[in-house]
């Protein structure tokens, strides 16, 4: 069973190291955030996988904190661009009212 | 009895680990960013449902199975729902996509520099027979490479209204 | 093997130079705090990577498992009192760096520095 | 051997991504990488044995962190202007940096060598004796709310420090400027309340956060947790529905007296069972002292301080993301 | 138990007490009498605490009642004491004082924050200066460096804000070094109690780890304690924080510092690297010369009365610096002295200037012409104080610099070469005190300006003059400051012997 999860594992890292990538390369910041959030995912699985690897299967709190604040990361990031939207009208607004 | 649990949870793990890494090679490969997210999203969810399910197995009678079900239920929930606030925040920021005419909605044009690096978008390799793809991605592969973004969208949507067959035919 | 054990300690040290050189070569405010919890969370590591043992598992004690290895507890408090001092640092320092906004319409240090000249 | 091979590619991955938040100039992506980097080294602490650590980092570094800096980006700018200085200094300074420390660490114990003399001298007192003493399975709960109990009134202090920071820098009102009207801004900007699906989840999750924040808080005797962990996670739940509902709901349902409120209250809880302990005639946060039973006392003591470190990290965390949120639509 | 063996406790609990409290109450001006009650009474309990350990006992306070190297200690010999008599007597000297000018600097909307930092800053140091464990020292110093900040963007100018951001920057640099150098230290002894880390290190066989360990103490110390290169945090920091704020960092602040540099160099590493109090010597002896010259020719140069004074303050620090560097019972004792005799000294002055800011509004040299006149009382305490500066007869500063220049004596053709540089630099400290007392004095007032008629109030006045008299009081009986000095410099050389 040990090379069941260590084979998983090793497909779960394969993956995080491919959002990495598109981390770094883009090229829009929705990749990015993308990247991010999958990231993310990948690790919540990589510790659940990981605890029963290393035989202490009472770590998965740990998995589900993860998902969780993951979560809440992709919110901050669409309220972000959403008042960066209203906050560039509001510029713009002002530009033209000079 | 054992055996066949462990067989079982092996064949869901793999599986899941598979799609997972499936998920992360279309997200490398793919061509812009809606079907990168495509790859993601709906792997992220299969490929974890797998590999959970196939932890489940192995968890006895115990609190853990109960617990990876409910990271299970909140990855079903909250996966989706950010792939969703994803696409709608690229969408209303106006991010380059083949058929973004068919949304019927013209942008102000300073929310282009969403795109943070004003790197054009590589064409794809259009040889995907699927006619919807291949309409997509001939008018991606159609636009100019080099312009200013504002001819790159107009051209997108000249050909889009092309017949699309054509103009993959074309390319290949 | 000897100095794949050590691999750590390189990461750590580039972490660290990394940090000092964003903190030290960007003017940006909020790009050298960036580079500022990546200088504390090299640290972290250098800590955490101190409680590892072979074989070892962390160290919460489960009921009738004998002779169990258990990492080093120590570290572990340390970096989680570290944590918070870093976060709490970051949250201040973002606060001042908003009023700095509000006050000089511009986070970069040279223009603030050009600016507090001309006064 | 397995664990320490994931922990080499995790580390190789955490330099690549450290090295590309040095050289991008787009704060929004520095920000995103530094989750990313977060994420990692939390995957990497989990995978060293420090499963509190671990749950710690991802909850603030990942999670806390970035939303506190997304909104002061949204407070400041979005580009890093640095201009191309000559980089020499720099550059000088940070390799010597890590040329001495390379030097240094040449002959230092390898990763989980068990001859290390960190698990030789002090650490096995702890891990022998917690169950005798304080009798909580988890040794880190015991050695930081009791061994090493000063420590962690000391970080409850530099929280509430940073709370009454914050507090004192951003709590003055400034005169609006934006041209838009009044509570337009607000209504257009400031919550998710117009996107159907993200509403309905996130305040679907709100109460299962909170929830597994009690757990936590609870559960840290016998697994990884904790005040911090939990507080941190209450907080986190309390962000979101002001997240989706906008600052203003958010301050409804938390308000700001309360908030800082719980920032003292939870400081002066821990304080005050020190204070206990030394009128029984104990030491400071002696928690034996409390009660007939040194371990039941134990129990005590651990029990009301973490509570107090939960209130204290919960309020703060609370009230600082008020703090920016607030200061973004005035 | 008594409450005689918990005063080691008391000390710093009272504060972290207070503080909560003056934050949650809040009335008007009642988080300044919260905070005063807290710190007058920890100043209380450090004086007596001071009184039990002159004769040269350590105290052992075991928080939580854990034994030494598992739990924490607190470890209070005659050194801490007299620290912790100077953190807590500055910090209630400037709340008495700044009853007055914080309320006009500090809006009362963050009056509870504020005291709530004041007094958290208070117990960080104190708390830094009574521990005897490695880490636990980490702890309080983050306590009273983020409380540091807050005080300092308190300031009315905008020039607070950046001035407080480097401080963040450089102040969470030097506090991670030192976390590095903690680390290293733990590495290879595995504890982190310092009496144990003193014990175990001489054991280590790879001494590489633990030189690098003293160099990263050493600098990320010596960022806190604003030694010569890396002092640029500080005159800025000094400018524009609020005038009572000024008065106690500049009297308590950078000194702790110093302290921890000097009892973790002496106590740790002295005994552990051969030949180390030749390194000790290299690094602090040429910073402490170009922080003297550098130091006093920046604040002969200086326009704004604040700055020229923290610029002076590097001079003075140059001179602990030196006493530190010889590791001799003369020198450390004249260092030491020099810490508590410079806190009053620059705590008194910087009165005088939050006195004369009220008046004249602007702290620039050229704007306080003709104060000699308008504020005879105030002018007068900054020329005692001034007086100290430059060490002439009956001043505290004398008494100092006459123990470092005989300690400097013993060390043959370098310490000849160092009591020159010495009375040079003090020479350089009358140019600056003479540039403001001409403009005081001998200067009439620019005709445009707003003559100022009015001596500072009393509530202002009357701290300023306790202060400055209880400097002079201490050069004339030095039982006290001496005593406490050379039992603690004996303490720290008979740990190193």
């Amino acid at each position: 069973m040990e090379w069941v999860y260590f084979g998983t594992c090793i497909a779960i890292l394969i993956t995080m190291v491919l959002a990495v990538v598109r981390g770094l390369m883009g090229p829009t910041i929705f990749d990015r955030v993308l990247a991010v959030n999958m990231f993310g995912t990948k690790t919540v699985l990589f510790i659940a996988v990981m605890s029963f690897l290393s035989g202490r299967p009472d770590f998965l709190d740990l998995a589900l904190a993860y998902a969780l604040i993951n979560f809440i990361g992709v919110f901050a990031v669409l309220l972000f661009f959403q008042s960066r939207g209203v906050r560039r009208e509001a510029e713009a607004e002002r530009e033209a009212g000079k | 009895m054992d055996l066949l649990l462990d067989i079982a949870s092996a064949v869901l793990l793999l599986t899941g680990g598979l799609l997972v890494f499936v998920g992360g090679v279309g997200v490398m490969r793919m061509p812009e960013f809606f079907t990168r997210m495509h790859a993601a999203s709906v792997t992220d969810t299969g490929g974890a449902a797998l590999i959970l399910a196939g932890l489940m197995l192995q968890g006895g009678l115990t609190l853990v199975p109960l617990k990876l079900a409910a990271i299970f239920l909140f990855l079903f929930l909250t996966s989706p729902t950010a792939s969703y606030a994803l696409a709608n925040a690229a969408l209303l920021s106006g991010v380059a996509t083949a058929c973004r005419n068919q949304t019927g909605k013209q942008l102000p044009e300073e929310r282009q520099d969403a795109l943070s690096a004003s790197k054009p978008q590589t064409p794809p390799v259009a040889k995907a027979p699927a006619e919807k793809a291949a309409a997509k991605k001939a008018a991606t592969a159609a636009a100019p490479k080099k312009p200013a973004k504002k001819a790159a969208r107009k051209a997108t949507r000249k050909t889009a209204k092309k017949p699309a067959k054509k103009a993959a035919r074309k390319k290949s | 093997m000897e100095v794949l054990g050590l691999y750590n300690y390189f990461v750590f040290a580039v972490l660290l130079m990394v940090g000092l050189y964003c903190i030290l070569a960007r003017t940006n405010i909020i790009k050298s705090l960036i580079g500022l919890t990546i200088f504390q969370a090299a640290v972290f590591l250098l800590y955490i990577s101190m409680d590892k043992i072979d074989g070892g598992t962390a160290p919460i004690i489960l009921e009738g498992v004998d002779d169990q290895i258990f990492a080093n507890p120590l570290p572990q408090v340390l970096i989680l009192t570290a944590i918070v001092v870093g976060i709490s640092t970051t949250a201040l320092a973002l606060a001042v760096t908003v009023r700095i906004k509000e006050a000089y319409g511009t986070i970069e240090e040279d223009k603030i520095q050009e600016m507090d000249r001309e006064t | 051997m397995i664990t320490i091979v994931f922990s080499l590619f995790l580390l190789t991955m955490l330099v690549i991504v450290a090295v590309a938040i040095l050289r991008t100039d787009n704060l929004f992506t520095a920000v995103m990488l530094s989750g990313i980097f977060s994420l990692i080294m939390a995957a990497n602490f989990f995978i060293l044995d420090a499963a509190d650590v671990a749950l710690t980092e991802a909850v603030i570094g990942a999670g806390i962190s970035t939303v506190l800096f997304l909104s002061a980006l949204a407070l400041t700018a979005e580009y890093d202007r640095s201009p191309p200085v000559g980089t020499w200094v720099p550059l000088l300074t940070s390799s010597a940096l890590g040329g001495v420390i390379i030097f240094a660490t040449f002959q230092a114990p390898r990763l989980g060598d068990p001859n290390a003399i960190v698990h030789k001298h002090v650490a096995p007192w702890y891990l022998e004796r917690t169950p005798e003493l304080i009798d909580v399975p988890n040794v880190v709960t015991a050695v930081l709310a009791s061994f090493r109990g000063y420590d962690t009134l000391g970080e409850v202090f530099v929280v509430f420090i940073a709370c009454i920071g914050v507090m004192s820098l951003l709590g003055r009102v400034r005169p609006r400027r934006d041209s838009i009207e009044e509570g337009e801004f607000e209504k257009r900007s400031d919550n998710l309340r117009h996107h159907l699906i993200p509403r309905v989840v996130g305040k679907m999750l709100v109460p299962f956060i909170v929830l597994f924040g009690l757990y936590v808080q609870f559960h840290g005797d016998f697994g990884p947790g904790g005040g911090f962990q939990a507080g941190a996670l209450i907080a986190a739940g309390v962000i979101l529905y002001a997240l989706v509902e906008g600052g203003p709901r958010g301050r409804e349902l938390v308000p700001e007296w309360f908030s800082s409120m719980l920032v003292a209250l939870g400081a002066l809880t821990y304080t005050a069972v020190g204070v206990v302990s030394m009128m029984r005639g104990g030491r400071f946060l002696d928690y034996s002292a409390l009660s007939h039973d040194p371990i039941h006392g134990q129990h005590m003591g651990i029990l009301i301080i973490e509570a107090g470190v939960g209130m204290t990290v919960a309020g703060v965390m609370i009230t600082i993301f008020h703090a920016f949120s607030r200061r973004g639509i005035r | 138990m008594t409450l005689y063996d918990q005063l080691p406790a008391l000390v710093v609990a009272v504060l972290l007490f207070t503080a909560p409290i003056a934050y949650m109450l809040r009335l008007h001006g009642f988080p300044w009498f919260v905070a005063t009650a807290g710190v007058v009474t920890s100043f209380a309990v450090a004086c007596s605490l001071a009184a039990t350990v002159i004769g040269g006992e350590t105290i052992i306070y075991e928080m939580g009642g854990w034994p030494a190297p598992y739990g924490i200690v607190l470890s209070i010999d005659a050194l801490s004491a007299l620290m912790a008599m100077l953190i807590t007597g500055a910090s209630s000297a400037a709340l008495i004082f700044g009853y007055k000018s914080l309320a006009d600097e500090v809006g009362e909307e963050i009056a509870p924050a504020f005291f709530a930092a004041w007094l958290l800053c208070t117990a960080g140091l104190v708390g830094m200066v009574v521990s005897g464990d490695a880490f636990n020292i980490f702890v309080f110093m983050e306590i009273s460096s983020l409380s540091t900040y807050v005080l300092i963007s308190a300031g009315p100018d905008r020039r607070a804000l950046i001035s407080t951001y480097r401080y963040i920057v450089m102040g969470t640099v030097g506090a991670t070094f030192y976390l590095i150098g903690v680390g290293f230290l733990y590495m290879v002894t595995g504890t982190l109690n310092t009496a144990d880390l003193a014990a175990r290190v001489g054991q280590v066989e790879d001494i590489r780890l633990v030189l690098v360990a003293a160099g990263f103490v050493s600098v990320g110390l010596a960022v806190k304690a604003a030694i010569f290169p890396l002092h640029s945090w500080m005159p800025n920091a000094y400018t524009f924080a609020p005038n009572a704020v000024t008065v106690f960092i500049a009297a308590a602040s950078t000194k702790v510092s110093l302290y921890v540099l000097m009892r973790v160099d002496y106590a740790i590493f002295q005994n552990s690297i051969a030949n180390h109090d030749v390194q000790l010597t290299f690094f602090l002896v040429p910073l402490g010369v170009l922080a003297l010259f550098s130091g006093s020719m920046l604040a002969i140069y200086e326009k704004n009365l604040k700055r020229l004074l923290a610029y002076s303050s590097v001079a003075q620090i140059g001179y602990i610096a030196l006493g530190i560097s010889m590791t001799s019972v003369a020198g450390l004792t004249g260092a030491i002295v020099h810490m508590f005799n410079h806190g009053l000294i620059k705590g008194g002055m910087f009165m005088a200037v939050a006195c004369l800011a009220i008046r004249y509004r602007t702290v620039n040299v050229a704007n306080l012409a003709g104060a000699g006149r308008a504020m005879p009382w105030t002018m007068a305490a900054f020329v005692i104080g001034g007086l100290g500066l430059i060490g002439v007869p009956l001043t505290p500063g004398f008494i100092s610099k006459w123990y470092l220049v005989l300690a400097a004596l013993n060390e043959g053709w370098l310490g000849a070469l160092l009591v020159a540089i010495i009375l040079f630099s003090s020479l350089l400290a009358v140019i600056y005190v003479w540039k403001v007392i001409e403009v005081a004095y001998f200067r009439e007032p620019r005709s445009n300006a707003v003559p100022v008629t009015e001596e500072a109030p009393l509530v202002m006045l009357i701290p300023t003059w306790i202060v400055v008299l209880a400097g002079v009081w201490i050069a004339l009986d030095t039982g006290m400051t001496v005593g406490l000095a050379s039992v603690g410099a004996k303490i720290l050389l008979g740990a190193a012997l």
